[in-house]
């Protein structure tokens, strides 16, 4: 079996999910991983989309959050401003997912300018649901494409908390909720270290070799003690991910991600 | 009591140049055919306030109405860049846009801050990010119960809030069906209100006694639009035109191309016809 | 995921003593059933939460379970006063009991503020009113932009809360219709919460995609109690006993034929039989 | 034709009440009074109840702000939550209607204690909404059974603001409702002093005589340089308010107000 880099990124992130978990899900490749999860070994996991869609059951992948299936399908959808006062802020959330133009060692991300704020290079979206969803979820897993250009020593502009600009500033802060526990990209898996919460590669993905993640990463990054083999993806992984991807295609009438 | 109005006449009766405009839909029942009247229209110098500034607000930015923008996510979702957004904030094209950047939850708490009338809205927010510090309107407070301290943000109050919606009755009540996002707490919080609507009925339809309803005394004008949220959706009436939204990426591209789209399906149409 | 259990159980797993215990319901769906089940099981010491106390609450404190109330309107709809309310607070019987006084607003405000896991709730709230003197949980602060002076009460977070609803499906997600009040707020605020209902049907009706629903995964227990809101009512199942509030004041008038009510109504009887 | 004093007083109410009135409405007399002007000269006056029912259209008087039928009339029923803060403090209501065991020269009422509030000879229901009906409504009709006990010179206790102790202290912080505009009792029509907000009697009922008001009046009570007489119920208005309460009976077995 041959698999992309985004299929391995895919199916490790929906690894990491269980039938007790309730997703606060993002489009794009979150929402993939969500989705094969709920597929695959966690049937009960339940998704929240930030549109208000309460546990959907999507057949295809939305290209928004607030694609009309997610509707269709969900328990209940409720208004934007409760869905943010009392099911992210309320704690119900227990892993948010959450990507961005930048990442830094300890898990703090960037999805707002390249430059100075200002006069910025690069106008990025925005934060959008970010800020508090880092606050509020239980947990947070971050799922990038691994690269220089975003696995970044210093950020431009600190959109989202991770651990902090030093590691130490979300549990200064009082934040009961854990941060960034997670990290998957194209080449690694990622958590962060027990005191100083500095991400470290604890996996690697078959075939990428440290040196290649070295080379990918802007800051000199940490191995943990024991670095193990990603498990490839499994045949029928790649084929639920592949037919959800495929039906969604034909609903969207869009290429296949 | 809401007044039925032809699209043209509510938008030339409502938005006035500088006014503070809030076309809300997320993702879902965006009211595509009242900012393409307002586009025609050319209502200029425009505060144009949207959580997730899509397609609709490219298109506005692009033909030069906004001076400034209230935003949390700007970007063509699952696609890319908004380029026209992009060209203005980068290049100044075609003129430069003032940007009042916020997080989802801190324009979600605002809007129902400025539907209950209250000054500012008090949630958990903005904790270790730098938005804080590039906008004044993000202040904290200490709970006077336990010390916390809480993120305070002006309440949203529009001169004007558009919003999309799936039925109005004949006495000018309004429904509002799935992913209805902020668009009832824009409407209550705003000065005057236009909503465009798929179909007037003689009665709304009763699916549940807690449906989301506007009363008539609560909008100033209804325009009916069959078609008005295109290339959105509308619950119960048509799908997301997902193929123009990924199309919309190479149009918006260029300023050029961009421009023609707008002569061509915007300019050169009269309101009756949606887009 | 919420489990199903008999009346019986759920209460005495869930309530204990010294526990502060909201029993919702504005007028509808109030969770008599559970209430009564409270009663004979003499879980006492509590702290009852509740915004229009009645009934049901007058029975509670009348047996004396009750040390402390948090209210705002506490009597007897359309007919009078809460005899067995006045003569704990007025003469102590069968036990004093400490008052905590707020207004609708606040206590509307403070739920969803518990819901939303904030310390507080800020609102336009006690202007010019003595109850803010008589009540150290009703402070001020000063609006950060425009120098107002907002109330501020701490969010309301019960150990339980028990509410009444129609319908739970298989999964043990439920579905409340009519006037809701402040219920879901209650059980999203609470720590641990208890849902009675008239029925468990496989799938909830889909009336609307924006029906009020608690999903499994934010109530503790749910017990099957048919009838369980009587003498209240539940909206699509049976009509307010009307007829039964006027008589409680007679009932509830003297100590001696409430004592006597309670003993045949409640107190002998199991609970799965619905008073 | 006769009447009774309720009738009286619910047939003035009701005749201030307009089409363009939205009624945030108490149960007893209030919600009688709004029923009648609906049912008469006001057909599109809107009503709204605490419960969260919007503009409802009950045949029969609920017996509770929460009775099934407002909900089964109303154009949609909102959370209590919702109610209050988009509703009542969104400044969406023109007309509340307010009581109290006490009332004062300024509209100030009391429905907590009479006597001391620690250890109160009568424990009364509470404000319930009042507090924040009084501040956000537009204005207040007060409707209210005259007598020395109810109107009395100084308030046990100050539950609900109207004008305030001395008259002044509404304006002094800055609410920008009106407050008490009106008063109707079984006795008289009341309206404030556009300067000092002391209500005075502006019209008596018929029969009535200004010694009855002063006698029934704990305050020097003072009497507008003109006093008409308020005119009597007609009879449409008895025919249209004793059916619905006939009605009311029927529907809820309950002996008739």
């Amino acid at each position: 079996m041959t698999w992309t880099s985004v299929e391995m990124m895919t199916v490790t992130a929906a690894r990491a999910l269980t039938d007790d978990d309730v997703c606060f899900v993002g489009i794009g490749l979150p929402s993939a991983a969500c989705n094969l999860a709920r597929l695959t070994h966690a049937p009960r996991l339940r998704l929240v989309y930030e549109s208000g869609t309460i546990e959907t059951r999507p057949d295809v992948l939305p290209l928004s959050i607030g694609d009309g299936e997610l509707c269709e399908t969900a328990l209940t959808t409720v208004s934007v401003p409760e869905m943010f006062q009392y099911w992210l802020q309320g704690g119900r959330i227990t892993i948010g997912f959450l990507g961005g133009a930048q990442v830094d060692r300890f898990g703090n991300l960037n999805s707002t300018v390249i430059g100075d704020y200002a006069r910025p290079q690069v106008r990025l979206p925005g934060g959008g649901g970010a800020p508090e969803i880092a606050a509020c979820c239980r947990r947070i897993f971050i799922v990038m494409r691994h690269s220089r250009r975003a696995f970044v020593d210093r950020l431009a502009f600190l959109t989202t908390l991770g651990h902090g600009p030093t590691g130490q500033e979300r549990r200064a802060l009082g934040l009961t909720t854990e941060g960034p526990a997670l990290l998957v990209s194209d080449l690694c898996i990622m958590r962060p270290h027990p005191e100083t919460k500095e991400l470290q590669v604890t996996s690697l993905h078959p075939g990428v070799t440290r040196d290649r993640v070295v080379e990918e990463t802007g800051w000199p990054v940490a191995f943990s003690g024991v670095v193990v083999e990603t498990p490839a993806p499994t045949a029928r992984e790649l084929e639920v991910l592949r037919d959800l991807h495929a039906r969604t295609a034909a609903a969207h009438g869009v290429p296949a991600e | 009591m809401s007044e039925f109005l032809s699209l043209h006449a509510a938008v030339a009766g409502l938005v006035r140049p500088g006014d503070t405009v809030a076309l809300e839909g997320f993702t879902h029942l965006i009211p595509f055919a009242a900012g393409h009247e307002v586009i025609r229209q050319g209502i200029g110098e425009l505060t144009l306030i949207r959580m997730t500034p899509d397609l609709l607000y490219d298109q506005m930015i692009g033909c030069g109405l906004a001076k400034r923008l209230v935003f949390s996510w700007g970007g063509n979702p699952g696609v890319g860049s908004l380029h026209r957004l992009r060209d203005a904030v980068e290049r100044g094209w075609p003129r430069p846009i003032e940007l009042e950047e916020h997080s989802h939850a801190a324009m979600a708490h605002a809007y129902a801050a400025g539907a209950a009338n209250m000054p500012a809205a008090f949630f958990r927010g903005y904790l270790g990010s730098d938005l804080a510090a590039v906008n004044p309107n993000v202040r904290f407070i200490d709970c006077p119960f336990t010390g916390e301290q809480l993120a305070a943000v002006p309440a949203l109050r529009p001169d004007v809030a558009i919003v999309h919606a799936q039925k109005a009755d004949r006495e000018g009540n309004v429904l509002l069906e799935g992913i209805v996002g902020v668009q009832k707490e824009a409407v209550l919080a705003a000065r005057r209100s236009l909503v465009t609507v798929e179909e007037v009925v003689n009665a709304l339809p009763r699916t549940s006694p807690n449906a989301v309803v506007l009363p008539s005394w609560t909008v100033t004008a209804i325009a009916v639009a069959p078609g008005g949220a295109k290339p959105s959706y509308a619950h119960g009436y048509y799908a997301r035109d997902n193929a123009f939204y990924v199309a919309w990426d190479a149009i918006s591209r260029d300023r050029g191309t961009f421009q023609a789209w707008i002569g061509e399906h915007v300019l050169s149409r009269s309101a009756e016809v949606a887009s």
